[in-house]
């Protein structure tokens, strides 16, 4: 049964290269193989969880070791897998949200002369996904670490002759690289302080060292998390991210890639637990971003950005439930379920509205759609309800479990932390509420684009709509199939070793609280958006939506710093090469030349001048040999 | 008297006629300086087989007399054709060759 | 000829003359020097009596036949063990016959032979007035452009001279570096150092820079001998002798000929001193070190290009012969008195010869300079004043000579209507046009820059080397820089030949007899050979690094 | 004795050379042909060596010695160890791709004249530089080293002063002018450092008394050949300064980027991919093999620089206007690794700088190579002329983003594996200059990305509409070489397995062991 680990990678891997070596004659069945591919690996995924279920809670964990990928030395590291109860969550929902997102691109990506290499990008995501959260290693994760941002890389860019998405792929990589400087440094550290960096004997033996290094490693992995899952303030990145097709923004940056970070925070709990400060560093992280992304959220007018802004948010509600340690691990996983099953829904309801709507993404330009395009708005609904948290639907569960650990941090801490969650479930009720509002309510806005093409909305193929009416159901169910009773964090006991916080006020409370700021959150919204009719054109509107319509001007610091100061940097360094360190060298030579030139005049053709100088020369000589005598 | 002195009259023999080596433009002069000084050295190697008491010197001297004889009979001829080709004898005017 | 023999020949005058004692002559071992001498005196009548149609070839069989002839006589000598354990001092003191006497005979008349074959040469040139031309003057004594010349032109006159010239010169060369007396020295230095200057004058093209070049070389070589001369005498005055034996004897006070009566003049060390400044400085200008090689480059230019090449690689041999006889027999008590100066003579010949011939235009002055520089790294070797420092110096003349010789004669063939081309300009996109004849020439290039796989690499290393040895450490590094600025000049060469476009008024190359050909394959293979597998002629330069006292 | 396997991987592409250049004029195929034969059959003579060579036997195997200048204690010693056996298979497998993909690159120009043969000449030369190069991985004699380490500059001056990029901006003249000065430059360089090696050469006989790195380094072990410290430090820094020019190795990097931007791309390769490995293999044999004691002396400064180059060179390949000099700078910035590797002293590094020689040289072939291809189709080197070719050229691009992807060293290529041992092994004992120098990882996207994105992506310039995409010959070319960037990728162990016995011995000879983890974990077979 082992065994069948590799398959679960084998098959997309496959997929992706015969889909990107085989060349045009793959073009029309290029989407079905892809898909196929994908579906098998979910299978194989079902098989393995049901012989998981099989056996008891202990001894759930399957390994399997391929061969010795670089032995040097004392440095072993393996291609080598695990897969435990976290993975298995992880591969279930890669796998089956990947491959509904397959099956919605046949037909969002219908008109694309390039799709076969679009379902080939697809695949090596997939595969390099599950590699990282099945390897049993942290280098191995960071294979599949940068194989997943090499896919995104490719899939952000996947319309490259539009220069922002080719910038946006470049920037996507290049914010994760900076992350990735993390993930290698903890991965040195480890060695250096372990002798391995496996994922059993570093985590066991990770009590015997200092606090101080696991704080070390602790802070390098949560930048690695940082740049991956988008959280400040390596987060400028998801943003512009959404240039890519909308399934990749379903699949990639909101269900799957962008979570790796939590993966890796949860996966390292055992370092975590020994190092507070760095716990510390993570829940602050979260909270910020969760903040951050909401705020970025609420500005944006378009549909994608605002929902990007949403993600950013959600996963720092992970991140920060991930800081809180055994209480919060299984809850940020529940909550990266869950929001995997909405987000995903929710992105891919954009994208069919988008596919409605001659790809305009300006929610100002949409309005009313609900009438045109039922089955979107419906699944869009129930995923926008599960988001908000209405109670019943898998947001609720997920978000508040998280909220109530905040509390129960326990201490000043506790209590900021739980207000900002709060704070930050009320702002998602309210720009959620305003893209619905925006998008489907209210009288129609659009009007004919550049070329004068008046959009005709209209309902998405069953190729589409399928995948959003499943991923409805996940959001809608989801939530309480894991929550009731624990189910989940029982499940992922063995691993996150679980411990029930206890919250300074009733849990309770908490939850009404939950809910009343949910009403609050939309009730604004509503008397903004649903009362008066949307303006077309944006308003100026105040100094902080500007800011956040900037991405809280982020971007622009990174731009000053970071651009501007590089280029000039790299500018005057080609300018060193060429002119001191090369002119050195050119210098000498020079110089050498030009006293050849004037010695050379002393040749001056005259008989009597060499004379003079032989003459000289002998006076000397006498000389020199009188005086080596007299010293 | 005392044939040091000769010694010094060989090297002021000597000196001049390096001297006029440097200075004089004339091929022929400056050659016969060269002369001048093969016979300073001739002056020097008698003076000094004469100190010694043997006869080496003069034995030089005799060679040298002939080396000087047969270095005119070529000097002579490379001056005279360089005279005929230039009509001139100056080895100022013998620059074509420099840097 | 041995003074004492005079003396007693000068005492003995009353007496009968039977009683005076025939001087004895090895004439076994003085069968080089001896055979060619009798050839250039041959070859002089031959000149006298030999019709003008016959002369040249008999004159070339006669000069080729004499040089092989003496080259075997000197294997022969080495082979019976002159070399090592039979070295001698022959004809009664006045030349020694030891191996490295051997080594340089054997180099100077190989490389003799190949440049007499460069002197013999007369295809380049087309054909004037249905004669054969070769690169000396038709006659030399008419003057340049004027109707004699033109009448001598048109009958086919042609200098065969030349051939006893380079005998007489050879001869002398033979002698100089197995010169065991001052006196010896001086007259096998005017020997060789005549004819050279009337070769010099003898050129075909370009006659008034030949005639220029023959008069600077003349004037400043009689000023230099003038000087070796003095020095010669204030030596005697200082040892009482021109034999080395005795001088060294006196050096090192093991010998004692003062005359106590006049001590406070007699072997005073500041005529010793003087005079071997004086004799040094004579043997540097045929060296051609700096500062006493400024004749260099101009006679190199002006002098026909074969002669340039026999002086340029016989003469170096020679001097550098008597140099290390002169500095290793006479003077050895003297070194720490010598080592100094001939460091500071060294460095500045290294460096200069290299850096100012990085601004040279013309082919055979940028050789010239390149000889100067070489003339320094071979001081290094000498000044190393070990048996291997003989060798090293012995092995670096005997690869150098070869492969100058060889350059020359690649200059030669390069020519345009004013004869040969040898501004570089002229030699921009050989390679394209012939690209062997470019192919040989930059090898010779890359021998001149030492890089490995060629002759000029391993003499280099094993001059450096033994100056490292004998404790010269800073002279090797100045020789790495110097190389370093000599591999600039040479490169340049070689971009110019291959890597620029011909121009269309470029030079031809003329396809030359059999005879350069032979000169020039010589050199190429001498330099590979000596490149690659060196060891047998190191081995010889080794067992010839011992002179006899 | 028995067959002398190793002076036939030498000697076949010499004779080869040879015969290449005795093609007539006009049966230019013919030699083309001939030379493409030669190296394959080197390549399978590389082949046979890697095969028999036993990872666990002696230090050197398939040893040949003969006599050669007795003078200068010179002999003919030929051996190989485990990196020399990786270098020569790198050398090996890349010189007929070199071959295959320079097949037009010296097509004689109709102004030339019937003698003259630059096509035999080119692959003539090329053939003699792989020749020199493995001979001079094979030498164990620090003489017959050196005469190769010199002899070699030859034919690479030919190389690239005399065949250099057909795309170039501006007149001929001009041109033929920058070549000339590059071909000069590098040659300069090189002859510089040359020499001054040859001063310390003489200046180890001196010492030593003879050449044979076995006896010099037992010598030493034993202590029977004694060097004052001041005289090995000397010595060292002798060696050293010629094994960094050619590296090369910050600031005596500035012949690189013109070399490799006049020459045609697979002289580029050539130059960065084979030649320089001699370089730094010379590090690793020559410098702490003979000066152990001195090259530890040395070791903090040459960290320093080696960082230096590391982000020096990234920082200035990402300002480069010209394809070919950025991969150039990248280079210099990927010698700063190599260079790091191997004197951070501990089994990480060195492995990973011995594969990180192998990696680097595929990886660039394959960047370059397909770089040339793009150049002679457009016929200009400057990024600014290119754009949306990923549209008209998709497999070209594609191909050239893999060659991208590896210089940045992407985990599932060769180089990262290289790359992160080094970075480990560096990290283990000067943990600063560890973390310095993964700044080089986000230096490395950001070249190859924004050279990627200026030239592939974008709307389609206009010159490029028409651009063809690879050609089989090309594609034959390219393939193969990503092939093995997947291979060692996620399965280099053939390789480790034959380079870590050799980089023990070398550690050994430099009294070196890694440092220890503080907690040493037991149970690593136990976890699985």
């Amino acid at each position: 049964m082992d065994n069948l680990i590799a398959l679960l990678i084998a098959a997309p891997l496959l997929g992706a290269a015969v889909l990107l070596c085989g060349g045009r004659r793959l073009d029309k069945i290029g989407h079905w193989l892809g898909t196929l591919l994908a579906a098998s690996s979910f299978v194989i995924g079902l098989v393995l969880f049901a012989d998981m279920l099989g056996r008891s809670a202990d001894d759930r964990a399957m390994y399997q070791h391929l061969f010795s990928w670089i032995p040097v030395g004392g440095f072993q590291a393996d291609i080598a897998f695990q897969l435990d109860q976290l993975s298995m969550t992880f591969v279930l929902l890669i796998t089956g949200v990947g491959t509904l997102i397959h099956v919605y691109s046949i037909g969002y990506m219908e008109h694309d002369e390039r799709r076969r290499r679009f379902f080939g990008y697809l695949n090596l995501f997939v595969a390099a996904m599950l590699l990282l959260v099945l390897a049993d290693n942290y280098l191995l994760l960071y294979f599949g670490w940068e194989g997943v941002g090499l896919a995104s890389y490719l899939l952000i860019g996947f319309w490259q002759h539009k220069p922002s998405a080719a910038t946006a792929a470049k920037k996507a990589f290049l914010v994760n690289r900076v992350g990735d400087i993390g993930l290698s440094i903890a991965i040195m550290l480890m060695f250096t302080t372990f002798g391995t960096f496996a994922f059993g004997p570093v985590l066991e033996s990770a009590g015997e060292t200092s606090e101080g290094k696991l704080t070390a490693i602790g802070l390098m992995l949560l930048l690695a998390a940082c740049g991956k899952s988008a959280q400040v303030p390596l987060q400028s990145w998801l943003g512009d991210a959404m240039e890519g097709p909308t399934p990749v923004s379903a699949l990639i940056h909101a269900a799957t890639m962008v979570t790796a970070g939590v993966y890796l925070i949860v996966r390292s709990a055992d370092i975590f637990n020994a190092a507070p400060d760095a716990q510390l560093v993570v829940t602050v992280v979260g909270a910020v971003t969760l903040l951050f992304g909401a705020i970025v959220g609420c500005a944006k007018d378009d549909i994608k950005k605002a929902l990007a802004g949403s993600t950013m948010s959600q996963i720092g509600y992970m991140i920060l439930a991930a800081g809180l340690g055994p209480i919060g691990y299984a809850f940020a996983i529940m909550h990266l379920v869950t929001h995997g099953f909405f987000k995903a829904g929710l992105f891919l309801g954009a994208g069919s509205v988008m596919h409605g709507m001659n790809d305009e993404v300006d929610m100002r330009k949409y309005g009313g759609l609900r009438k045109y395009m039922p089955v979107t708005f419906v699944t869009f609904g129930l995923g926008y309800l599960a988001i908000i948290g209405f109670p019943g639907l898998s947001g609720f569960f997920s978000k508040d479990k998280i909220i109530e650990a905040a509390f129960a941090k326990g201490g000043t801490e506790g209590w900021i932390l739980g207000a900002v969650t709060l704070l930050g479930a009320a702002i998602t009720a309210y720009y959620m509420t305003r893209v619905m509002l925006m998008t489907f309510f209210g009288e129609k806005r659009w009007q004919p684009d550049a070329e004068g093409r008046e959009p005709h909305p209209h309902e998405s193929p069953k190729s589409m709509t399928i995948p959003m009416v499943l991923l409805a159901f996940g959001s809608v169910f989801a939530g309480g199939v894991f929550g009731i009773g624990d189910r989940f964090v029982t499940w992922l006991e063995p691993v996150t070793a679980f411990e029930h916080g206890h919250p300074p006020i009733s849990a309770g409370a908490i939850t009404s609280a939950t809910v009343a700021v949910m009403v609050i959150g939309v009730g604004i919204a509503y008397l903004q958006y649903g009362r008066r009719p949307v303006p077309v054109v944006a308003p100026r509107g105040s100094l902080l939506t500007r800011a956040a319509r900037r991405d809280l001007l982020q971007d622009d610091f990174n731009h000053a710093v970071f651009v501007t100061g590089g280029t000039h940097l790299t500018r005057s360094l080609v300018y060193v090469d060429h002119s001191l360190v090369d002119g050195v060298v050119n210098g000498t030579a020079a110089g050498v030349g030009g006293l050849s030139g004037r010695l050379r005049k002393l040749q001056n053709g005259y008989v009597r001048s060499y004379a003079v100088s032989m003459f000289g020369g002998t006076a000397v000589l006498i000389a020199a040999t009188l005086l080596m005598r007299a010293v | 008297m005392n044939p040091v002195n000769y010694l010094y009259l060989a090297a002021l023999l000597f000196t001049i006629g390096a001297v006029g080596v440097l200075i004089r433009r004339n091929a022929i002069v400056v050659f016969m300086c060269v002369e001048l000084m093969l016979n300073a050295c001739n002056l020097a190697f008698v003076t000094f087989s004469r100190m010694h008491g043997n006869l080496d010197g003069q034995i030089v001297a005799f060679f040298t007399m002939v080396v000087a004889a047969a270095e005119v009979v070529v000097g002579l001829a490379i001056i005279v054709s360089v005279f005929r080709s230039r009509h001139s004898a100056s080895v100022d005017d013998a620059g074509l060759m420099k840097l | 000829m041995n003074a004492l023999a005079v003396h007693s020949l000068w005492t003995t005058a009353a007496e009968p003359l039977n009683k005076i004692p025939a001087p004895k002559i090895e004439y076994t071992q003085l069968a080089p020097v001896l055979i060619v001498v009798g050839a250039a005196v041959l070859s002089v009548l031959v000149e006298a009596f030999v019709p003008r149609k016959g002369r040249y070839f008999s004159q070339l069989f006669l000069s080729v036949a004499a040089l092989a002839a003496s080259f075997a006589a000197v294997v022969g000598l080495a082979a019976g063990g002159y070399g090592t354990t039979k070295a001698r001092i022959a004809a009664m003191g006045a030349i020694a016959v030891d191996g490295p006497a051997l080594f340089l005979q054997g180099t100077i008349l190989l490389a003799s032979i190949v440049a007499v074959f460069t002197f013999a040469e007369r295809r380049l040139d087309p054909a004037d007035h249905g004669h054969q031309v070769d690169s000396f003057a038709a006659e030399a004594a008419a003057v340049p452009g004027g109707d004699h010349e033109k009448a001598a032109v048109k009958a086919g006159f042609t200098t065969t001279e030349v051939f006893p010239l380079a005998l007489f010169a050879v001869a002398g060369m033979l002698v100089f570096p197995a010169a065991n007396d001052l006196l010896t020295l001086f007259i096998a230095l005017e020997v060789f150092s005549l004819p050279l200057y009337l070769l010099c004058a003898l050129a075909r093209r370009k006659r008034l820079l030949s005639q220029e070049a023959a008069l600077k070389y003349f004037l400043l070589g009689a000023f230099s001998s003038a000087f070796l001369l003095f020095g010669i005498a204030l030596l005697y005055g200082y040892a009482g002798s021109v034999s080395y034996a005795t001088i060294a004897g006196v050096v090192d006070g093991s010998v004692s000929s003062v005359n106590p009566a006049l001590a406070d003049t007699m072997g005073n060390d500041a005529l010793l001193l003087i005079g071997f400044a004086l004799l040094l400085m004579g043997l540097l200008f045929k060296v051609g070190a700096v500062p006493f090689h400024m004749w260099t480059p101009d006679v190199y230019q002006g002098a026909p290009t074969p002669v340039t090449g026999f002086m340029a690689a016989a003469t170096k041999v020679a001097a550098f012969g008597a140099l290390l006889r002169l500095l290793y027999v006479v003077l050895p008590g003297l070194t720490w008195d010598w080592r100094p100066v001939m460091w500071g003579v060294a460095i500045v010949t290294m460096l200069g010869g290299a850096v100012v011939a990085i601004t040279q235009t013309d082919i055979k002055r940028l050789l010239a300079y390149s000889s100067i520089a070489h003339a320094g790294f071979l001081l290094a070797g000498v000044i190393a004043a070990t048996p291997s420092g003989i060798s090293s110096v012995l092995f670096y003349l005997g690869a150098y000579s070869f492969v100058t010789i060889g350059a020359f004669a690649v200059v030669t063939l390069v020519r345009d209507a004013g004869g040969e081309a040898t501004h570089l300009s002229k030699w921009a996109g050989l390679g394209r046009r012939s690209p062997l004849v470019a192919a040989v020439f930059a090898v010779f290039l890359l021998a001149f820059a030492g890089i490995p796989l060629t002759s000029g690499f391993s003499g280099k290393f094993a001059v450096f080397k033994a100056a490292a040895e004998g404790g010269a450490g800073a002279l090797v590094v100045v020789g790495v820089l110097a190389s370093a600025i000599a591999a600039f000049f040479y490169i340049r060469v070689i971009v110019l030949m291959f890597f620029s476009e011909p121009k269309a008024d470029g030079p031809t190359v003329a396809v030359p007899s059999v005879l350069t050909t032979l000169t020039i394959t010589t050199g190429v293979v001498v330099t590979l050979l000596l490149g690659f597998a060196p060891q047998y002629f190191l081995d010889l330069a080794g067992q010839a690094g011992v002179f006899v006292r | 004795m028995s067959f002398p396997l190793l002076t036939a991987t030498a000697a076949v592409p010499a004779v080869g050379a040879i015969l290449t250049a005795a093609v007539p004029a006009a049966r230019r195929t013919a030699a083309k042909w001939l030379a493409l034969i030669v190296s394959l059959v080197t390549l399978v003579l590389a082949g046979i060596v890697f095969a028999r060579f036993e990872p666990g036997g002696d230090r050197y195997q398939l040893v040949e010695s003969h006599s050669w200048i007795r003078d200068f204690g010179v002999r003919y010693e030929l051996g190989v160890d485990g990196i020399g056996v990786a270098l020569i298979a790198l050398t090996a497998l890349l010189i007929p791709f070199i071959v295959l993909a320079g097949w037009h690159d010296a097509d004689p120009l109709e102004t030339s004249s019937k003698r003259w043969r630059p096509t035999q000449g080119f692959f003539a030369l090329i053939l003699m530089v792989e020749a020199m190069v493995i001979l001079s991985f094979e030498a164990t004699d620090v003489f017959l080293f050196y005469i190769l380490f010199e002899a070699m500059l030859i034919p690479m001056y030919f190389l690239i002063g005399g065949f250099g990029d057909r795309a170039h901006s501006g007149s001929d003249e001009n041109a033929a002018a920058q070549r000339s000065y590059a071909a000069v430059k590098f040659l300069l360089y090189n002859l510089v450092g040359g020499l001054i090696m040859l001063a310390a050469v003489i200046g180890l006989y001196t010492v030593a008394g003879n050449f044979s790195l076995t006896e010099i380094a037992e010598a030493r072990a034993n202590g029977s050949l004694e060097m004052a410290t001041s005289t090995e430090r000397w010595l060292f820094l002798g060696f050293f300064f010629a094994f960094a020019v050619k590296a090369p190795l910050w600031p005596l990097h500035t012949w690189l980027p013109n070399a490799m931007g006049e020459a045609t791309a697979p002289v580029a390769v050539l130059i960065t991919a084979v030649v320089d490995k001699v370089g730094t293999f010379a590090m690793l044999r020559f410098c702490l093999g003979l000066f152990p004691e001195a090259s530890k002396w040395a070791t903090p400064a040459i960290i320093v620089l080696a960082l230096i180059s590391i982000v020096y060179g990234a920082l200035v390949a990402v300002g480069q206007r010209d394809i070919k000099r950025l991969v150039a700078y990248a280079s210099i910035s990927h010698f700063g690794f190599i260079i790091m590797g191997i004197f951070a002293m501990t089994t990480q590094g060195q492995s990973g700088a011995t594969l990180y020689m192998v990696n680097h040289g595929i990886s660039t072939a394959a960047l370059m190579l397909v770089a040339g291809f793009l150049i002679t189709r457009r016929g200009s080197r400057l990024i600014a002329d290119y754009g949306g070719v990923q549209k008209v050229a998709p497999v070209l691009a594609g191909t050239f983003l893999i060659g991208g992807l590896a210089t940045l060293s992407l985990p599932g290529l060769a180089p990262f594996v290289s790359e992160f041992l080094v970075l480990v092994g560096t990290f283990a004992r000067y943990p600063v200059a560890g973390i310095v120098a993964t700044t080089g990882i986000v230096l490395a996207a950001l070249y190859v990305l924004v050279l990627y994105q200026r030239t592939m992506t974008g709307p389609v310039k206009e010159e490029v509409r028409s651009m063809p995409d690879l050609r089989p010959r090309e594609l034959a070319v390219v393939a193969p070489l990503i092939a093995v960037l997947l291979f060692l990728g996620v399965f280099p162990k053939p390789l480790t397995d034959v380079v870590d016995p050799a980089v023990r011995h070398t550690m050994s000879d430099v009294q070196r062991t890694d440092p220890q983890p503080e907690v040493p974990v037991q149970n690593v077979e136990a976890a699985k």
